[in-house]
């Protein structure tokens, strides 16, 4: 018996080499992450942007560049992951919302500020880009609660079958978006009042960005409020949690699920304003959003608030810093970048930073 | 278990197989010696391993009966052209009422088509419209669905570049049919392919810029410029051709920035740029959302955009850019579809009354596909670039007496046409691409106080080649092609200024 | 097996139609066969590779059509000489095609693994993750892709006319009919099934999971690859846009009209497809009730979602219930495993 | 290391079969086993008894390689299996059941257990049916005919009556002819007569096969075993004959006495 002990405890060893070896894709994440820093600091010398030390200037504002566009991901994914979190939906229409709500948002803009070309800043007051944004959202809103009335609420738990009917309304929304509001691009105009340009580290950069950062930390805030301050707020959390108790708990699941999918699209519908204000939208920036938000979720996790934060920074650093940071004559190829960090977080994590399997 | 299902369903798809084998047979039932589905659309019928059993017609007819022009139209209902169908359309149908007789069929959509078309003695009759969504593979599968189902001999169109790349390789493998490129604005559907039935009685994307360069450099003295432009083979061309301008009259470029399709962030783009104190000035071809995004990132990093540092192609102007403020007024803009939307000419005047007289109404692009008069369709490139394409097929016609039996007659004479157009002259260079007259504009500001764009000059007898830049032995225009090297232009110096749309000749 | 086991009504259903199949050239129109049957054939064989992976692997896979793309793309780079677009490898055709066969598959070995630990609905969104960011691959090094795509792609002097076209798709569609429902009894096929049905379990019976969706991946792959060579052949072009998120989709939605969890939906999904497609617009009237070529995606889009609402299994697995009914008397037909890839989420 | 163990009354046992050490697992800051320590020697019959929420079927799947441990080490027949994957198990002579069944749903009976002979044999991925294909169906039949489903081989497992499916979960355990077999709570939801069955079935099998088993069913787990081991809140009570655990007062208490009143 001990000379049988001594053999399973000769493992330690193995043991311990086991273990690192269940660890390598950890530690090659991060020593790529250590590897990407240092680039960034003190080697990117023939990048556009130049080594960090050298260039601070650029770093700041590729750094403020990443986090102001990272509010813009969460608040697009944050509906998305939202609702899948509750439901198990995977909301394919997610894209076409936001599409939808910046279109009427600029509709009902050029309607408040009475011309529809030639908008200046300094003609759109605050109330003509909160108002549009609000009419925006809440259309996007209703749409998705009808949609989630009609065509989910029946078939819930067939997530397959949910996930194409979504996929088939998204064909039909962007076909009948291309309809009514024709191919061109449009575009919602920033207040007047956030269209100031301050001075960082020497380099000009605009207040519009940090609005708009501002806009998505608000955004979170009162997410993260609701869902842990009110009753209803708690009940869809410990629903993301686990699904059985909240049913257990005989509370109207029907209208908590309503209730939930109102909110995503609402939260789709103040991406797609904030979207086009920021780059403005045209038939397709639905399939963008739609991808930037998987991309978001994928990292992060789907179904976490948590992970659509994490999520949208990382993918926002990336997506500023790759065309920055790459050498200039490799920079056409920043997008790869992102396959590249989707890679790596699904070796780490095949659910993502925050995420669970289902 | 399975067993079940798998029966089922293949006694449904024999019936399904069985009914369309029936509707896919059509009307005909004369005898079908052969196989008719050997019949090589792809190469030369007669370069093969048939022709010996000498039948009849091959059903459908379609390969003979040369009595009639049968014209299929390529246009795009879906994609981000999709609002200029109508637009498109109209453009062949207005030449075919103008100079073939024809009415159309509805005074409120150019869509139904025309009927009574006629030179000299034959007549032309519209088989179908082709609907692209902007991309390759679609158009080929219209095009064919035109010639192969509809028998369509002749084609007008397409639309964007990316097409008619893909529509002149088609019309090299056919070369029975005839094709006229719509406003496709690619340089190798002819600088490259070289298909002799196919002609584009218009610009490239790149000539819409020439003359540019001229007036930059010699006369607002810029001497160092940046461009930004998409990463695809439209910017790449556009910007090409401006850079083949600016550099051939002694300009140098310091920069060429291509941010990809699809980007929202431009940020990090434009940060690649130099500062407005580094160069005289940027040049910009960068379209769809882009165009918006990309210049307020600009406006975000670098400072106001002036008129007197920017430039740009069709997509700079204010209906699509809202961040162009009022201190843009001066900038100018490549030649578009080479329309000088402003300048009025006696033959200008009369082109767009007789669109007015045409339809009630058109839902054109210009108009949000709302109902509005057809003279606001028709003064804009897409529609025009169709009626080019329908005068050309008219006078070709004309030329050969009616007679297309002998394609090569008709190839050769619609090659050898020089059209008189409202806008200006169009005759074509030896592979079939139209040396056109380019319009340049500022941009001004009006009474209201709105940013609007003004014709100042003419640019006449603009070729593909750039004096030599581009030719059959150089590549596309790619994010390095072509290099910067002064050359001599046939055109610098010969800008026709225009004061107030009236060309001073 | 015996000759009489060989003789059920689905095999003699089968030989019929592939007897009726052959001798459509002579039959039909060359539009009709060149251009809507071959079509059928070569996109009924990549929406089978959805149905494989969907019916015995429980993965639903939105980048199909990224891998016929990547067979196209490499075929292209690898037969065409002396083009000012792609690498110009100017190999023998048949080389080209074993070439690009090859990186096909090795491309779709190494998607799967990345996604092999993922299942259901994450991996329907990774592989839609996979199918866009292999356009913008393929729009950005444009080393490979033209720039804008590379065109005059021949085919092979043997497949000159386009009828042998068609008989080559008719070929390789029942092969890979026969293969796909023959693997299904095989032990990969069998494992694959238990993966989807319970991969906690095949794991503590010794089976690698993850490497069984590996594997079933890049076999899926491979038979997208030759679908992928057969499109190229008949399109004689290829473009990053032939790879955007819309051709994906519309592969996605053939399988779905068709009926995912049959292979016959494929087909039967790709034919229904290219006839409403090609054939629609021609109808008398149908522009009256507002369905014009230019709301193609309408109509298509609200097929789709009616059949997810009334019969997610698609037109197969109507078909199938319709049968069902009226053979009810006769045995006590099991239900089918309906929406069977999505159980396993 | 035996006198360090907390748990008391664990017989100094020859050959040991399952060795676990100090395992601790922690699902977030729960503790669901708090250093458990258990040797089971070669052909012992050894049932663990508990409430639920005893950490029971987490101390299984520790076992079995389904959780890796957070601390504490596991070794089968000697053999360091802390890290090992659970797809390495059934190489060592081992299988397990699962407390809910998890049969293949899709697949027919004589195809779930195909599956567990060929995952045992290594037989993964041959494209096309062989004549060894044929070999194992037969031994499948011939196992499904052991656990009485002889007349529906050809049934999908999803259609199974919930006592049907644990006899399929039974015969794809035994169909590997394993030395060890996990069977957690083998007869739960079946019926009086379907119990006996398994009682009969499980002492049926050759002595030498080494039995752990969780069972809810003090009469099943009496019947089938050698030693109990007692479990509560993650860590173990006591341990015993059948007898002395059935005549334990504490174990009535903490056991029999929560359980009647759940």
């Amino acid at each position: 018996m001990t000379a049988t002990l001594q053999r399973a405890s000769a493992g330690p060893t193995t043991r311990r080499r086991r273990a690192e070896l269940r660890r390598l894709p950890a530690w090659a994440v991060a020593a790529a992450a250590v590897a990407a820093a240092v680039w960034v600091a003190f080697l990117a010398d023939g990048t556009p942007a130049g080594a960090a030390v050298t260039d601070p200037g650029n770093f700041v504002v590729t750094l403020l560049d990443a986090v102001t566009f990272a509010g813009l991901l969460f608040v697009a994914a944050s509906g998305f992951t939202l609702i899948f979190g509750l439901m198990r939906t995977v909301n394919m229409a997610h894209g076409s919302l936001f599409l939808l709500a910046a279109y009427v948002a600029i509709r009902v803009q050029e309607a408040m500020v009475g011309r529809s070309r030639n908008i200046d800043a300094s003609d759109v007051g605050l109330l003509d880009w909160v108002v549009p944004m609000l009419v925006g959202a809440t259309v996007a809103a209703v749409l998705g609660l009808v949609i989630q009335q009609v065509f989910l609420q029946w078939n819930e738990g067939q997530e397959l079958r949910q996930a194409l009917i979504t996929l088939a309304i998204t064909v039909v929304l962007a076909d009948q978006m291309l309809r009514e509001f024709g191919g061109l691009a449009g575009r919602m105009v920033w207040p007047g009042a956030v269209t100031h340009f301050f001075t960082i580290m020497g380099e000009r950069y605009a207040l519009t960005r940090v609005f708009m950062l501002g806009v998505a930390v608000l955004v979170g805030v009162l997410l993260w409020l609701w869902l842990n301050k009110t009753s209803l707020g708690m009940v869809i959390r410990a629903g993301v949690d686990d699904r059985q108790m909240v049913r257990g708990l005989g509370i109207n699941i029907k209208r908590v699920f309503a209730v939930t999918f109102f909110v995503g699209s609402f939260l789709a519908g103040l991406g797609g304003v904030l979207g086009a204000s920021f780059a403005g939208v045209a038939p397709g920036t639905d399939g963008d959003w739609l991808l930037n938000a998987l991309v978001v979720v994928i990292i992060g996790g789907l179904g976490s608030i948590k992970g659509a934060v994490a999520g949208s920074l990382l993918y926002g650093t990336v997506v500023a810093f790759a065309p920055a940071y790459l050498p200039s004559q490799y920079s056409f190829y920043a997008i790869i970048v992102t396959f590249a960090l989707l890679a790596m977080v699904l070796a780490v994590r095949p659910y993502g930073l925050f995420g669970r399997p289902a | 278990m399975t067993g079940l299902r798998r029966r089922a369903t293949f006694a449904l798809s024999l019936a399904t197989g069985l009914a369309l084998l029936t509707a896919g047979c059509g009307g005909d039932g004369d005898d079908t010696a052969g196989l008719p589905a050997e019949e090589n659309v792809d190469e030369p019928a007669d370069a093969g391993d048939d022709g010996d059993d000498g039948d009849e017609e091959a059903p459908d007819a379609s390969t003979g009966d040369d009595s009639t022009v049968r014209l299929g139209i390529l246009g795009q209902c879906e994609g981000p052209f999709g609002g200029f169908h109508e637009d498109v359309v109209g453009g062949t149908a207005l030449a075919m009422v103008n100079h073939a007789g024809a009415t159309v069929n509805s005074t409120t959509s150019a869509l139904d088509g025309f009927s009574g078309a006629e030179v000299a003695g034959t007549p032309i009759e519209l088989v179908g419209i082709g609907c692209g969504d902007d991309t390759p593979d679609r158009i080929l599968q219209e095009v064919r669905r035109l010639v192969e189902q509809l028998d369509a001999n002749v084609i007008i169109g397409p639309l964007s570049g990316d097409e008619g790349l893909a529509i002149a390789e088609y019309a090299k493998a056919n070369p029975e049919l005839t094709v006229l490129a719509g406003i496709s604005g690619s340089q190798e559907q002819t600088l490259h392919v070289q298909a002799p039935n196919y002609f584009r009685f218009y610009g490239d994307g790149a000539i819409w810029n020439a003359g540019l360069g001229d007036i930059l450099h010699n006369q607002e003295g810029w001497d160092t410029v940046a461009v930004i432009a998409d990463d695809y083979s439209f910017g790449h061309t556009s910007a090409g051709g401006f850079i083949a301008d600016f550099c051939a009259v002694g300009g140098d470029v310091t920069h060429r920035v291509f941010p990809p399709l699809g980007t929202t962030d431009y940020s990090s783009y434009i940060a690649q740029l130099p500062d407005p104190d580094e160069v005289d000035g940027y040049f910009w071809a960068v379209g769809g959302t882009g165009t918006q995004a990309s210049l307020e990132a600009f406006v975000n990093a670098k400072g106001d955009l002036t008129g007197d540092q920017h430039a740009g192609n069709l997509f700079f102007n204010p209906d699509l850019a809202q961040a162009l403020g009022t201190d843009i007024a001066g900038a100018y803009i490549g030649g578009f579809a080479t329309l000088p939307g402003d300048v009025q000419t006696p033959a200008i005047e009369e082109y767009l009354a007789s669109a007015d007289d045409t339809w009630e109404t058109l839902p054109g692009s210009l108009s949000g596909n709302e109902p509005a008069p057809p003279s606001v369709a028709a003064a804009f490139g897409f529609f025009y670039g169709y009626y080019t394409a329908g005068v050309a097929l008219v006078e070709g016609l004309a030329a050969v007496d009616g007679d297309i039996s002998d394609k090569d007659a008709l190839h050769a004479a619609i090659g050898g046409l020089t059209l008189e157009l409202p806008y200006g002259d169009i005759s074509l260079d030896e592979n079939r691409s139209g040396i056109v007259d380019v319009g340049l504009s500022q941009l001004a500001v009006n009474d209201d106080g709105e940013i609007v764009q003004e014709t100042v000059a003419i640019v006449p007898g603009v070729d593909q080649t750039f004096g030599g830049t581009f030719s059959p032995d150089t590549p596309s225009p790619s994010r390095d092609f072509p290099e910067c090297e002064e050359r001599d232009l046939p055109w610098e110096g010969n800008a026709i200024p225009v004061v107030d749309g009236v060309p001073q000749q | 097996m015996t000759a009489r086991r060989l003789l059920t009504r689905g095999n003699i259903g089968l030989a019929l139609l592939v007897v009726v199949l052959l001798a459509m050239p002579n039959l039909a129109s060359a539009f009709f066969v060149n251009f809507v049957l071959t079509q059928t054939m070569m996109l009924g064989v990549a929406a089978a590779t959805i149905v494989f992976l969907a019916r015995y692997g429980g993965m639903v896979s939105l980048a199909q059509f990224l891998l016929v793309g990547v067979a196209g793309f490499m075929f292209g780079n690898a037969a065409v000489e002396g083009g000012a677009r792609g690498l110009n490898l100017g190999m023998n055709p048949w080389l080209a095609v074993v070439f690009a066969i090859v990186i096909t598959t090795a491309v779709a070995f190494v998607l799967g693994a990345l996604a092999s630990r993922t299942t259901g609905l994450y991996f329907l969104m990774l592989t839609l993750v996979y199918a866009v960011i292999g356009f913008f691959v393929f729009a950005q090094i444009v080393e490979l892709s033209g720039p804008g795509g590379i065109t005059s792609i021949q085919r092979p002097d043997l497949m000159g006319p386009p009828v042998r076209l068609y008989y080559a798709g008719l070929v390789l569609s029942v092969l890979v009919y026969l293969g796909f429902k023959a693997l299904g009894r095989a032990t990969f096929g069998l494992t694959l099934q238990g993966v989807r049905d319970d991969p906690i379990r095949m794991a503590s019976l010794g089976y690698n999971v993850p490497m069984h969706r590996t594997l079933a991946f890049t076999l899926a792959g491979f038979v997208a690859g030759l679908s992928g060579v057969l499109h190229v052949w008949w399109n004689g072009q290829i473009d990053p846009a032939s790879i955007a998120i819309g051709p994906s989709l519309i592969l996605l939605i053939m399988a779905v009209i068709g009926g995912i969890s049959y292979f016959e939906g494929a087909w039967l999904g790709a034919f229904v497809y290219v006839l409403a497609f090609t054939y629609l617009r021609d109808l008398p009237l149908i522009d009256q009730i507002g369905i014009t070529e230019a709301r193609f995606n309408t109509v298509i889009g609200a097929v789709v979602l009616l059949i997810m609402v009334l019969s997610p299994e698609g037109l197969a697995g109507i078909a199938a219930r319709v049968w069902r009914r009226v053979n009810k008397p006769a045995s006590a037909a099991p239900t089918a495993p309906a929406g069977g890839p999505s159980s396993a989420a | 290391m035996t006198q360090t163990t907390p748990a008391p009354a664990v017989p100094a046992i020859a050959d040991p079969v399952i060795q676990v050490r100090s395992v601790v697992v922690a699902f977030g800051g729960l503790l669901a086993l708090k250093g458990i320590d258990l040797d089971v020697t070669r052909g012992e019959r050894l049932a663990i008894l508990g409430p639920n929420g005893a950490g029971k079927t987490t101390l299984f799947n520790v076992i079995a390689g389904d959780i890796t441990p957070t601390d504490g080490t596991v070794a089968i027949k000697g053999r360091d299996c802390t890290f090992l994957p659970s797809r390495h198990r059934p190489r060592l002579g081992m299988a397990r059941t699962y407390q809910k069944a998890r049969s293949f749903d899709g697949l027919t009976i004589r195809e779930n257990i195909y599956l567990a002979l060929a995952g045992h044999r290594g037989r993964h991925w041959p494209l096309w049916r062989s004549p060894v294909d044929r070999r194992l169906d037969e031994e499948a039949t011939e196992v499904a005919e052991s656990v009485w489903l002889g007349d529906h081989l050809d049934t999908a497992a999803g259609e199974l009556a919930h006592g049907q499916k644990r006899q399929l979960e039974l015969g794809m355990a035994i169909a590997t002819q394993p030395d060890v077999m996990l069977l957690d709570e083998p007869a739960s939801g079946l019926s009086r007569g379907e119990r006996e069955r398994l009682v009969e079935l499980l002492d049926s099998l050759a002595g030498e096969v080494t039995l752990l088993l969780i069972e809810h069913d003090m009469e099943v787990a009496f019947s089938l075993s050698q030693r109990v081991v007692v479990m509560a809140d993650g860590a173990m009570v006591t341990a015993g004959t059948p007898e002395q655990i059935q005549s334990d007062p504490d174990v009535h208490e903490i056991y029999l006495g929560v359980e009647a009143s759940s």
